[in-house]
Order: structure tokens, then C-alpha cells, then sequence
């Protein structure tokens, strides 16, 4: 099969070329922050050892505010006005390989019972350039949830540095061919180079999702779980930078004479998210809150769509005031589930 | 839109007691004041909660005023000097997140006051037209809008 | 939601400036609006009954009117509306008159404001919801505190009418000033002849409880159901045993230790003692601090003599509750102190006058007890100093009264009076002697007042001059009193043998602390506040609290008593019904939602807001809310607007009903 | 930290304290809070330059032990907020048991050793070095690099125009996500329902809209107006580095310059909010 390869150069031009066609274009920031809109190519970011941003790439897809429709108020009843869905074209350089992974989980959930228009909609039109990633910190373990530093799911075109300022560019999907074969003149082809995987270290891993997986199927009442949420603060940080979180709240926002419906970023780390109308809430303490992330991520999700609700980009780590470490919970469990079955034997 | 002139909209939480009463003496005594201010009756300005103003501002306020009894006046003897602690505040924090805080007003107008309370309403009025609408808030709820188009 | 809204044109007043049958065709399309109509006198009768009317066809739950303020007509409008069925408490008014019509020209521009305000409650009218009245059970006694003359004419009206009254006085007997007093202006009759027979009337009153030596310690509750914790001061005599024979007082050997409080000093009294002969109750008092037995265990001389062992030198201060449903303060006043700057006080003295330093120069009460037959000098007109008749006499008025710089800004009142009552007396018994009064100005308002003083000036020679004294001082026996005449112009030296101060009037020193306790406003002076100077002159802001006499402010004996009888009437409005009504406009907490900040309880002007502790059924601790006691709170909404989780929400101004009024007041 | 690990142990063994809210190293010698129960636990607790986190903020969100008061560790400034909480009627001094801690500044950054530059700003103008109000006070007193305070951020930033400030907030307010960071890591934010969950009426859209922020963050400086201790953990959890501790300064300010009052000092002192002065300032009133 036919490969390619691009400079840095060209990318930055393909990048100015897309913007003088209303494309949008998305690099992650210059300060690490997010994944940006950029209005002018040089602002495109390409780093293979960039750390990940603060926030995921999920805010292109499941933006944290969305208006679902607008209401007009009659006198006796609404009148309901379609939201203008966004038909930008989009494309997104760099997406690191732990940020476009979350992409096809989130499809799963979001094309389940019902199927999020915006979502697909926002899918559909974006191609997500891959990026390989040299970045490796204590808090990432993408290797431990099934991917790595070349993971290409998501991706629809995955880029690996080469030497002096070229990059090996991989088509994933048919809109990565499309895309490629429409933006030709930037590329240039590259017949059976050796996919340059050597010069990447691929960190070990921590645990096992598997016996993670089983431990959380035994021990939902377990007390290890009063212990591990014991100085959350139920702030939700975790689950507003996160890849792949993708609870949202409803809510209509009413003014005298028209109104709309909006779709809020939400989180399970919040009392309130489980709090019923009487004031009787299931998950009254935090533990048991900390217990509903974990599970969701690696048993609920992987239980109904056999997918791992988590990338291992380590973010939710990085970015907790009092430094609960997932990845450590993460191995706890597993060792807490190895002495089960020495135990046993 | 653009060319007709703008006439801004002004919010007045007034307490019951004082200044409301005040209003009602200016009408009794026909004087005669500007059409743009829209009165909210609470019970003292210790009610009156910064969020009520917020919230005036969110929904297209161009000015809000504030008024109630003078120190010491207060029917719940103390509700107006709890409430000017809070304003001591608010104020500041408004100037300081630079919304224009001189579109917001303050005054203690009594019951016998409505000569008074003719001047500040008239006052507010002018100075507030002579700023033009309150962009800065507006702009805020393009975000949330429904676009135009559909508007009408 | 179903919502009629009316609109008034209260004949041409609002329908000149505003177009009314547009305001009612522009209401009819606002979303809950189900009849909309406009009338011309929505206030008459048959605009009353068009609102019944509409109420029961159209089957309304909630009515906004427009019309004049809610001050003239809510009343009026919520009555017809409950009368048809519907919560008074769903009703609205808007006002379309004092607040539109009246103050603008233009019809089109005020048609349109008209419409916004008629948008803006029907959206509030949506969230009000109904409230039912608080009705609280009313106590049918009454508390009065102080046992002057306009306390025990408070009690005797409020008892005479049939209900329990407590009189607390915190001296050994009832009577307060005026039983010091030798005549009373302008009738010269004697004071303890017309006081005398109310006390004792107090006294032997089936439906009066006397507590005298007792002070009001602490106070709870609300209009109609006030809990009073009283200290009765240990007497150390059994009140239910003595008889009042006074064979101790004769007995007891402390004789000259102590000066009486009664004579105003100018007497001493014993250890063991009653105020004075016609005292009430007729119960004698040791005086703990001068008496040897508590001084070094010896004499027990009065229980020696008490053939009724009613003397205990064992009793202890007691603490009474006492429940009542209303409370008269008639603390009364103190008199001005001349001589030194009272800590603490903004009045400065007038030393220069030498009171306290010379014997012969004496305040306006110390003359009364030398003028009283029942005095240091049964009546004789004899100076402290020498017991000498003084042969010229000078009195001084205004002495801490209008002088800002030395005393208060105010006028004492009965000065002008008792002064001319003074020379009087001493020109009756000292017939060849000189009365000299300095004045500032003759303030002699009142029946009888002003040809009183002329009887004086006219009849009775008392030699008038206007104008200060700047300088008293003693000269070989002599009073030089230095003062000037601003009439002539001139300096005037007096060499007299006595110098009376008419001393001004002021706040007892604990009326503070009790205002306080009672949680009522005072003054910068420490005069207990009434409401309203002129509408409500005997009412406190809190309700169920009234006043009497020179507690409010300086006042004579007349005024005073028809205070306490208006006092004891406003009481027994009170008690003319079994329940109170009060408007539900009041504080109410989620105590889901509450963390217990308690700042609502920093804020409440009326002690309203509690903690409360939330148990489980075990009895553990759960968490700690705000309460609010509905019977105090006013409806201020402070603690509302305070609590910063929203989670006490004034009735009536609930957050929803007045973001409703936000969020409908900017549209077109 | 032999000191702290003694005490510690003592007061678990005694069931003196039913439980100590400390701080322990994870095995990436993160220093993090921690929740010793048992004397095991107790040997795992330590305190150094890392030691940023305000744990105050478990005061009002654990559950109370079943025997025992609370114990927890505390630098002088964190003691300000578990004072505030006593003045706010949330704990009783009787129910904790407070282990202060001579501290020798803190870092900024979590993730990078203590430096001149990587020090929080509060340190350089410490007057709480020593803890008062504790029942404990461990460790000793070192110099530590201060940062210097060479610009008054707060003053530079009044400096701009009406205009500048409020595009620069909107840009900042822009950015915020509602996650409430801000509020959990904060030590005074103990409502349990904040304003923004209140929905009927909803004052401040749940929405992360700049509109929504903009109230969002306005009213929660207002709610913190007189109360804020200046802990910054606002600023430290907020994952979008909204300059929050700017407006928390700024009322800081006009408590002080208006009221002269700084919130956490005394526990029976009067809190500023719930109490009036007749003489208030009012030369803004009509």
C-alpha cells in the first residue's frame, strides 16, 4: 500500500491553504492549554514530545455547552426552533494518539440507544491528524489501557517524525485517502519506508485492565473504595479534562419571550449528580462517587461496549488539586486482585 | 433598529417603606419624570441582592438604581445598613471585573422625598441614555441567543 | 395557571394618560392570562364584583390589578378576591396611577411602561402561591416595668379591666419620684395625698402581682407570648410574714451609716429599712453592705425583735418567670448630676456651681424633700448647711437642659413649672424672704401652666431674671450666686443663703441595657424610641411593647399618666382578642439546603432567626439550620438576600417571584 | 517529621482523635492530603515545602469520626480558614485538635521543588510563620527564598482601563468550564447547595457560557467578599489557570482599606458580613 511523507513545511502550508478555504483548523495551543482554532498557520503546533494539553480534544466533538434548540414562548404554548448545527469543515494537526482514541469510544456511547446528531455531525466532518508522542510522564499509562505512543485509533491520518523536519504520513481511514488525495500537492510519495517505530520507547505496563476488570466485578461494597476517595474533593476536574468523559447535563435557559435547550458538560464527582428530589442520594459520600468513575471506565463501559472508558493520557492526574493518581489506584487494584487469587490457590 | 433612538431600559429595586412610598408621593404631587424606569417593590434594601442586579443587567437592563430608606430611617431599623455593607463590595468588584459600574446607582430617597426621587430617576435616565446601551453585557448574550433571523 | 388581570381607570386618573383598553388587550396575550378586562372604578362596588364575577366564570387562581398604589387599595382588592374564593395572597397590584399615569404626559410612552409593569406581576403573580395568616394565641397578662406613677397607672387600668398585671419595681417600694415630691404644680395639692391611695389600690389589687425590690433580668418571645425571667433581690425579710410593724427598723443600731436615697441624701436611714413611712409594700429592706451581721456575724438585732421570725439572713436573689402576652416600660427618669461628668457620658457638669461642695446649693428634688412636710425638716424651710432660714434664695433653671456644650439639647419640660412651684412654696412659709429665678425662657405650655407661673411672678413677688448664671461661690456663709440680666443688660450679684438647681431630666442609667433585653430602638440619650412621634407615640417597634412617662422623654405628672392609660389601652387591644393575626409575609428556611451560617442570624433586627438542631431518630446530631420564629420576623428579607445558598426565602418575595419580575421587565 | 508521626500516633492511640487529616508522599514523592486513621497511618503522614494543599477543606467534607475529635495539620495560613469556619458556626474549636506547622514557605507549582521562583507569593509576606491557635506546633523555623514582590499585580491591573479589565476577564471568563474546581478546593465554599445548583430561580445559568461565567464567578467573590483567607487553592485547582486569586485579593483589599477586617484571625470576633457599622462609608449613595 502506498505511504506518504510530509515536512513541516508543508504541513504548515496545507494548514494556510485549509484556512483560505473557511476550513477550521485545530493545533493544540502554544501554552499547552487546549486544542486551539487557529486563525494563521504559524500558530500550528506539530510536536511529537509535547506534553499532553490541559484540556482533551473531546471539546471539538462534545463541545461543554451546546444548544440542543431554541424555544419561542406563545401564549399558550412553544414554538421549537432548530439549532444551527455546525457544517464547518474541520481538521485537526497533532491530535495526540491518547486524545484521537477517545474519539471511536466516545462514538459508542454517543450512537447507543440514540444517536447524537451533533456529535456525528462534528465527526463526520473533522479529520484528525495523529501525531506519534515522545511525551512520557509518571502519569501516563496508555500502554496499560491497550494503546501506545503509535496508537492510530481515531486517527484518519496518522503522522510519525522522521529525520530533518519530514514526517511519515499514514493514511487510516477513507476520509484520511480523501483528504490526502485532495491536498496531494503538499505530499509526496513515499513508496516501503520502513515505518520508523524503533526510536519510540513504549513505556511499560502498570496493570492489567483484565484483572482490574474482575477485581471491580467482586468488589463493588469493597471499603478500598472509602480509602481511594477519601480526600477527593469532588471538584471534577478529572472529568472536564478527560478524553473520554461524556456526562452532560440538560437544562433550559428561559428568558420572558424565547428560551433555549442546552447541553451542559457534567460529572459523577458532583453530589448533586446522583441527589434525588427527596434528598435521599446513592452515592452520598465521595468514595463511593470515585468508585462510579473508576467502574464506569473500566467495567461498566467495557461490560456494554466492550471498550475501555480511559487512554491513559494521564490527565485527570496532572491536573488534581490534591494529586489523586489514578494510574496508582489503578495498580492497587490489581495487586489487591493478584493476592485474591494466591489467596485462592 | 440602529436609526431609531435609544432609549434605555433601568431597573429600580426600591424598598417598600421609603422610597416606594416616595414614588408614590411624586405621583400624588404630579411631578413629572421620564418613562424608562421599571420599579421592583421589595419589603427593605436589605432584600436586595447583588444577583438581582446581575440578573437585571443579563436581561438587558442598560442601568439599574437602588434605593431605600437613609440610615437610621430603616422601618426594619437595621436592613439598609447591612445592605449598604454589601454594596461597599459589589461596587468595587463590578469596577474591578470592568463592568461599568456607573451604570448601577445608589440612593436613599425617604417617603417625604418624591421631589428627590423625581431628580435621581431623571438623572439616572439621562446619564444612562447618554452612555447608549450596554454593549458589554449584550455582546454577552449573543452567545445564547436565537439567531436573529428567527427572532421575530 | 389561571390568571384574570383588571385594569382600573380610576375615572380620568389613569385612563387620561394611559390607554387603558389597550393595557387590558395587550395583557389578554400574556401567557397564563386567561381574562383581561378594564373598568372604571375597579375599586367601587360593581368593579369589585366584576372581579368576583370573573373569578368564579372564568374559575381564576390568581388576579393582577391595575390601579392606584398597593398602599391605597391592596387591601381592598385581596379582600374581594378571598371573598370569591381565591388566596389573598394571589393577588397583585400594579401601579398604574402614582407610579405611571400621574407622573408622565405622554399616553403613547406611558400606555407602554403601563403594559411592562402589568407583564411584570402577572410573571411574579405566577410564583406567589398561597400563604394563610400566622395567628399566634395571645397570653392575657401584662408585664409593667416600674412602679412610678405611670406604672401604677398602667397597671390599675389594665387590672381594673379584668386581666392579670405583674408591676416590677427595683427599689424596696412602689411610688418612684412623684412620692418624693412636696406639692404638684399648678394645683399645689400634696403629691403623697393623691399617690398614696393608688399604691396602696396597687397593693390590694386581687388582679396586681407587686414585685418591688425586683429587676427584669431577661426577656423572650414575641407580641402575645413574651417569657420574662424577673430577680427578686434577696430583702432578707420573709415578705409573706412581716406584718410592717417596724419594730426592727426602730431597733437596728446602724442608724447614721447610710444617707437615704429616699431624702435624696439629706437624711440617713438605717441598715434595716423602708424607704419611707407610706411605703408600699410596707416591708422592710436590709441593706447588706453597712449591716454588721453580714459585715462580722454580730447584732441579729432585728431578729431578735421579729415576734414573726420574718427576718432571714439566709435568702438568696430569686429568679420568677413569668409568662405574659404584653409589656408597658415605665423605667421613668434620673435626675441630671450637676456636679461632676458622669463617666462615659456626653453631659460635662457644671462644677462651677459648687454643687456637692456647698451644702445650701441643692437640686430641684433635694428642695421638694426640704419643702415636704414628710421631710428631712418635716416641711420647715431650713437650709442643709445651718438649719438656718434662708432669707434669700436663688433658683437657677435650665441646669443640663438645652445646652449642648454642658448637657443635653433638650428641654427638660416641667423645670419652668416646678421652679415657679418652688418659689412659691418658699415664699408661703418664708414670708419676708427674696425669690430669685434665673431663666432662659418661660416654657409654660399646659392647662393652668402659664397663669400659674404669673401667680407666682405676680402674687407671689418671685423676682424673674433672664438670663445665666456663670459662678456660684461661698462667702462667709453667703451663697454669691454671679449671673447676668439680658434684659437690663447688666451684671447681678446675688448674696443669697441657698441656690436651688433646677436639674434637668435623663434617661435612667439601665435604660439602655433594658431597651436591649427588649430588643426596642433607643435614643443617643438613652430615651426608650417610639414608633412613630405623632401616629404612634406609645408603641415600640416591637410589637406588644409599649411605653409610659419619662422613659420616651422628660414629662409631667398629667402627661405621664394619660401615656400609661393609653399604654394600658393599647395592651388590652391586644387582649380583646384570643389570637393574633399577623401577615404571612415572613422569613422560611429549606433546612435541606442549609448549612447553618447562621449569618441570617447575624443580620435579623428582631433576635427571629435560631439555631436548630436536626437529630435522627436515634438522637444523633445530624446538623445544625437556621429557624426563623415566624411571631418575630418582620419580613425584611435581609437574612434572604444574606444567605448565600439561598436557603431562607422570604415569603411573598420569594427569589422566584422577583426573578420572574427580572426576566419579564426588559422585554419590547 | 518524627515530631508530627509521635503526636499522631499518640492521639489515634488514645482515640483522642478519630482520625488525622495530614499529608503523606506518594511513591512519585507527590506530597498529597491523607487521612491517618490508625498509628500504621500515622507513620505515613509528613510535611514539607510541598505542602501547598489548604486541608481545611475535609473539615466540612468528611464525615465526623466515630470517637474522637479531628485532628489535622496545619500551616499558620491554612489555620485562618479553620478559624473562619469556627467564626461561620461550621466546627467548634473543643471538636479539632490542631497540629500547626513552622513553615518555611510553599510551592507554587506542585510539580517542581521549592526555588525562589516556584514559591507562593502569600509566603514572602507571612506574618503566621508559627501557627497560632494551635494545640500542637512542630517543626523548626529555616530561612527560605522569598519571592520578591517586585509589581503589585493587583495595582498594575486597576491601572488598566474599564475597558481592558473587562475584556480581560471576558477572555478569561471565556475559558471556564464550570467544573467548580474552584469551589470544592475551597475551604469557605461549605454550602450544601450552591447558589448555581439553586434552579428555581436559576440566577446563575449552569452553563458554561462567558455570560454564565461571568455571574458565575462574580457572585462567588461576592460570597467569598470579607470570608476569603487567601489560600489560593482556587487559583491552584482551577484546570483552565483563571487568575481567580486576582478578585479574591481585590476583596481582600476593600475589606481591609474599608473595614480593616481580615477574615480566620479570632474566633470570636465579629464577622465583617452580618455586622454593620452606622458609619460605613456611603459616598456612593445619592
Amino acid at each position: 500500500m502506498k505511504n506518504f511523507v510530509i515536512t513541516r513545511e508543508q504541513l504548515a502550508n496545507l494548514a494556510s491553504k485549509l484556512l483560505g478555504e473557511n476550513w477550521t483548523v485545530i493545533s493544540p495551543s502554544q501554552n499547552g492549554s487546549k486544542y486551539l482554532k487557529i486563525k494563521d498557520a504559524k500558530d500550528l503546533i506539530i510536536d511529537s514530545a509535547l506534553k499532553p494539553t490541559d484540556i482533551s480534544m473531546k471539546e471539538h466533538f462534545f463541545p461543554k455547552s451546546e444548544t440542543l434548540f431554541f424555544f419561542k414562548r406563545k401564549k399558550d404554548d412553544y414554538e421549537l426552533i432548530d439549532a444551527p448545527g455546525s457544517e464547518a469543515k474541520t481538521v485537526i494537526f497533532g491530535a495526540k494518539p491518547c486524545d484521537a482514541s477517545a474519539i471511536p469510544v466516545l462514538s459508542k456511547v454517543f450512537n447507543w440507544d440514540y444517536k447524537d446528531e451533533f456529535f456525528n455531525k462534528r465527526v463526520e466532518n473533522t479529520v484528525i491528524i495523529g501525531l506519534a508522542c515522545k511525551f512520557e510522564d509518571e502519569n501516563c499509562f496508555c500502554t496499560s489501557v491497550g494503546l501506545s505512543p503509535l496508537a492510530e485509533n481515531g486517527s484518519d491520518i496518522f503522522l510519525i517524525p522522521l529525520s530533518d523536519d519530514k514526517y511519515f504520513m499514514k493514511p487510516i481511514t477513507d476520509k484520511g485517502r480523501d483528504f490526502i488525495a485532495a491536498n496531494e500537492t503538499f505530499i509526496s510519495e513515499a513508496d516501503n519506508i520502513s515505518e520508523p517505530i524503533n526510536d519510540f520507547s513504549t513505556p511499560q505496563k502498570r496493570f492489567s485492565t483484565e484483572n482490574v476488570k474482575e477485581w471491580l466485578d467482586k468488589n463493588f461494597e469493597s471499603k478500598f473504595w472509602f480509602n481511594a476517595g477519601e480526600t477527593c474533593i469532588g471538584c471534577a476536574q478529572c472529568a472536564y479534562v478527560c478524553p473520554t468523559c461524556h456526562c452532560f447535563d440538560i437544562v433550559d435557559e428561559d428568558c420572558y419571550s424565547c428560551g433555549r435547550r442546552v447541553k451542559n458538560w457534567d460529572s459523577c464527582q458532583f453530589e448533586l449528580f446522583t441527589k434525588h428530589a427527596s434528598g435521599h442520594n446513592p452515592r452520598e459520600i465521595q468514595g463511593k462517587r470515585y468508585r462510579q468513575r473508576v467502574s464506569h471506565k473500566f467495567k461498566y463501559y467495557k461490560d456494554r461496549f466492550d471498550e475501555l472508558l480511559c487512554t491513559g493520557c494521564g490527565r485527570c492526574t496532572r491536573g488534581c488539586p490534591v494529586s489523586i493518581d489514578i494510574g496508582l489506584i489503578l495498580e492497587d487494584i490489581n495487586s489487591h486482585f493478584l493476592e485474591t487469587i494466591n489467596v485462592n490457590n | 433598529m440602529e436609526e431609531e433612538k435609544f432609549e434605555p431600559k433601568i431597573t429600580a429595586f426600591v424598598c417598600n417603606w421609603c422610597t416606594y412610598t416616595g414614588a408614590d408621593l411624586a405621583g400624588t404631587s404630579r411631578l413629572k419624570q421620564q418613562t424608562n424606569a421599571r420599579l421592583i417593590r421589595v419589603p427593605c434594601t436589605g432584600r436586595i441582592d447583588p444577583v438581582f442586579i446581575i440578573k437585571a443587567f443579563e436581561k438587558g437592563a442598560d442601568g439599574v438604581l437602588v434605593s431605600g430608606c437613609h440610615p437610621g430611617d430603616c422601618h426594619y431599623n437595621t436592613g439598609n445598613f447591612h445592605a449598604r455593607r454589601r454594596w461597599i463590595f459589589f461596587k468595587q468588584l463590578l469596577d474591578f471585573v470592568g463592568i461599568d459600574s456607573t451604570r448601577l446607582y445608589f440612593s436613599w430617597v425617604s417617603a417625604s422625598e418624591g421631589k428627590k426621587w423625581v431628580d435621581v430617576v431623571n438623572n439616572v435616565i439621562n446619564s444612562v441614555r447618554a452612555k447608549g446601551p450596554f454593549l458589554g453585557y449584550k455582546n454577552l448574550n449573543k452567545e445564547t441567543e436565537l439567531p436573529l433571523v428567527n427572532k421575530n | 395557571m389561571r390568571i384574570g388581570v383588571f385594569t382600573c381607570h380610576c375615572g380620568e386618573n389613569i385612563g387620561r394618560t394611559v390607554d387603558c383598553p389597550a393595557v387590558s388587550k395587550a395583557c389578554a396575550d400574556f401567557p397564563g392570562v386567561v381574562h383581561s378586562e378594564d373598568y372604571k372604578y375597579m375599586c367601587s362596588d360593581p368593579g369589585q364584583n366584576l372581579i368576583k364575577q370573573a373569578i368564579k366564570e372564568k374559575n381564576l387562581n390568581a388576579v393582577v390589578v391595575g390601579s392606584c398604589s398597593p398602599h391605597m387599595h391592596e387591601k381592598t382588592f385581596r379582600k374581594a378576591c378571598s371573598d370569591a374564593g381565591i388566596n389573598p395572597f394571589q393577588v397583585e397590584i400594579a401601579n398604574l396611577r402614582e407610579h405611571c399615569s400621574w407622573i408622565h404626559d405622554d399616553v403613547p410612552s406611558a400606555t407602554l411602561k403601563a403594559i411592562d409593569m402589568m407583564r411584570m406581576m402577572v410573571e411574579k403573580v405566577k410564583f406567589n402561591g398561597p400563604l394563610t395568616p400566622i395567628r399566634v394565641p395571645v397570653t392575657k397578662r401584662a408585664l409593667v416595668i416600674g412602679g412610678g406613677i405611670s406604672g401604677i397607672q398602667a397597671s390599675l387600668d389594665i387590672a381594673n379591666a379584668g386581666y392579670e398585671v405583674i408591676l416590677v419595681e427595683k427599689e424596696p417600694s412602689i411610688g418612684g419620684h412623684m412620692s418624693q415630691l412636696s406639692e404638684t404644680f399648678p394645683t399645689l395639692d400634696c403629691s403623697q395625698c393623691i399617690l398614696t391611695p393608688r399604691m396602696v389600690e396597687v397593693y390590694q389589687h386581687s388582679k396586681i402581682k407587686l414585685m418591688s425590690y425586683s429587676e427584669v433580668e431577661n426577656v423572650e418571645g414575641f407580641i402575645g407570648n413574651f417569657s420574662v425571667t424577673i430577680r427578686k433581690k434577696a430583702r432578707s425579710v420573709k415578705d409573706e410574714l412581716c406584718t410592717g410593724c417596724g419594730l426592727c427598723v426602730q431597733k437596728c443600731p446602724i442608724k447614721k451609716v447610710a444617707l437615704s436615697e429616699f431624702d435624696e441624701g439629706l437624711a440617713t436611714r438605717p441598715a434595716m429599712y423602708v424607704p419611707f413611712p407610706q411605703a408600699v409594700p410596707n416591708i422592710p429592706v436590709i441593706d447588706r453592705t453597712i449591716c454588721t451581721y453580714f459585715k462580722n456575724g454580730k447584732c441579729q438585732m432585728c431578729k431578735k425583735v421579729c415576734g414573726r421570725e420574718a427576718i432571714d439572713f439566709e435568702q438568696q436573689d430569686e429568679l420568677v418567670k413569668e409568662e405574659v402576652g404584653s409589656i408597658i416600660i415605665a423605667t421613668g427618669y434620673k435626675l441630671y448630676t450637676i456636679d461632676k461628668k458622669p463617666d462615659d457620658s456626653p453631659i460635662h457638669g457644671y462644677g462651677e456651681y459648687g454643687y456637692g461642695k456647698y451644702k445650701d446649693v441643692v437640686s430641684g428634688l433635694q428642695f421638694e424633700r426640704i419643702a415636704s412636710a414628710s421631710g428631712p425638716t418635716s416641711g420647715e424651710m431650713l437650709r442643709p448647711s445651718d438649719k438656718k432660714v434662708p432669707k434669700k434664695i436663688v433658683f437657677i433653671q435650665c441646669v443640663g437642659s438645652r445646652d449642648e456644650a454642658k448637657g443635653f439639647s433638650y428641654c427638660s419640660k416641667i423645670c419652668c413649672m416646678y421652679t415657679a412651684k418652688h418659689a412659691m412654696l418658699y415664699k408661703h412659709k418664708v414670708h419676708d424672704g427674696e425669690a430669685y429665678v434665673f431663666y432662659m425662657d418661660i416654657r409654660a405650655g399646659g392647662k393652668m401652666y402659664e397663669e400659674f407661673v404669673r401667680r407666682a411672678i405676680e402674687e407671689d413677688g418671685v423676682k424673674y431674671i433672664r438670663g445665666r448664671v456663670s459662678r456660684i461661690y461661698q462667702d462667709d456663709g453667703k451663697i454669691i450666686v454671679k449671673g447676668e440680666d439680658t434684659i437690663a443688660g447688666v451684671k447681678v450679684e446675688i448674696d443669697a443663703d441657698m441656690a436651688v438647681l433646677a436639674t434637668a431630666m435623663m434617661a435612667q442609667t439601665e435604660a439602655p441595657k433594658l431597651a436591649q433585653t427588649l430588643g426596642v430602638p433607643y435614643d443617643k440619650y438613652g430615651f426608650i424610641n417610639e414608633v412613630h412621634p405623632k401616629l404612634r407615640p406609645v408603641e415600640t417597634s416591637s410589637g406588644g411593647i409599649f411605653l409610659a412617662g419619662a422613659c420616651n422623654s422628660p414629662r409631667d405628672i398629667p402627661d405621664s399618666v394619660a401615656m400609661a392609660s393609653a399604654a394600658a389601652a393599647k395592651a388590652l387591644v391586644l387582649f380583646g382578642s384570643d389570637m393574633l393575626e399577623r401577615e404571612p409575609v415572613v422569613a422560611k428556611v429549606n433546612e435541606a439546603t442549609c448549612a447553618g451560617c447562621l449569618y441570617c442570624k447575624k443580620v435579623c433586627a428582631y433576635n427571629a432567626v435560631e439555631a436548630k438542631e436536626i437529630k435522627d431518630r436515634n438522637g444523633n446530631l445530624i446538623k445544625v439550620v437556621a429557624y426563623v420564629n415566624s411571631g418575630l420576623c418582620q419580613g425584611c428579607g435581609t437574612c434572604n438576600a444574606t444567605c448565600p445558598s439561598k436557603s431562607v426565602e422570604l415569603l411573598g418575595f420569594k427569589d422566584d417571584q422577583i426573578y420572574a419580575q427580572i426576566n419579564a421587565f426588559a422585554e419590547v | 517529621m518524627k515530631q508530627l508521626i509521635e503526636i499522631s500516633k499518640e492521639l489515634l492511640e488514645s482515640r483522642k482523635a478519630g482520625y488525622i487529616i495530614g499529608y503523606t508522599e506518594d511513591k512519585f514523592h507527590r506530597t498529597k492530603p491523607f487521612i491517618a486513621h490508625t498509628t500504621n497511618d500515622a507513620e505515613k503522614l509528613t510535611f514539607n515545602q510541598k505542602a501547598v494543599h489548604n486541608l481545611a477543606v475535609y473539615l466540612t467534607r468528611l464525615p465526623k469520626p466515630k470517637e474522637g475529635k479531628i485532628g489535622i495539620v496545619a500551616k499558620g495560613c491554612d489555620i485562618k480558614a479553620i478559624i473562619g469556619l469556627i467564626q461561620e458556626n461550621q466546627i467548634k474549636r473543643d471538636d479539632i485538635i490542631i497540629i500547626g506547622m513552622n513553615c518555611n514557605g510553599v510551592v507554587k507549582d506542585i510539580n517542581i521543588d521549592y526555588n525562589k521562583e516556584n514559591s507562593q507569593m502569600k509566603c514572602s509576606i507571612c506574618e503566621l510563620r508559627t501557627p497560632k491557635h494551635a494545640n500542637y506546633i512542630v517543626g523548626a523555623l529555616e530561612d527560605f527564598a522569598k519571592s520578591e514582590l517586585t509589581k503589585n499585580i493587583l495595582a498594575e491591573f486597576e491601572a488598566l482601563s474599564a475597558e481592558e479589565r473587562w475584556k480581560f476577564w471576558e477572555k478569561e471568563f471565556e475559558k471556564c468550564i464550570k467544573c467548580y474546581a474552584c469551589r470544592q478546593a475551597c475551604p469557605l465554599c461549605y454550602c450544601e447547595q450552591c447558589i448555581v445548583e439553586k434552579s428555581m430561580p436559576q440566577w446563575i445559568d449552569s452553563s458554561p457560557t462567558t455570560k454564565g461565567n461571568f455571574a458565575w464567578n462574580i457572585i462567588r467573590a461576592f460570597h467569598l467578599s470579607g470570608r476569603c483567607i487567601g489560600c489560593n487553592e482556587c487559583e491552584r485547582a482551577c484546570p483552565v489557570n483563571i487568575p481567580l486569586s486576582l478578585l479574591n485579593r481585590k476583596m481582600g483589599m476593600v475589606a481591609m482599606k474599608e473595614f480593616n477586617y481580615r477574615h480566620g484571625i479570632e474566633p470570636d470576633q465579629p464577622t465583617l458580613i452580618g455586622n454593620y457599622n452606622t458609619s460605613d462609608k456611603e459616598d456612593f449613595i445619592m
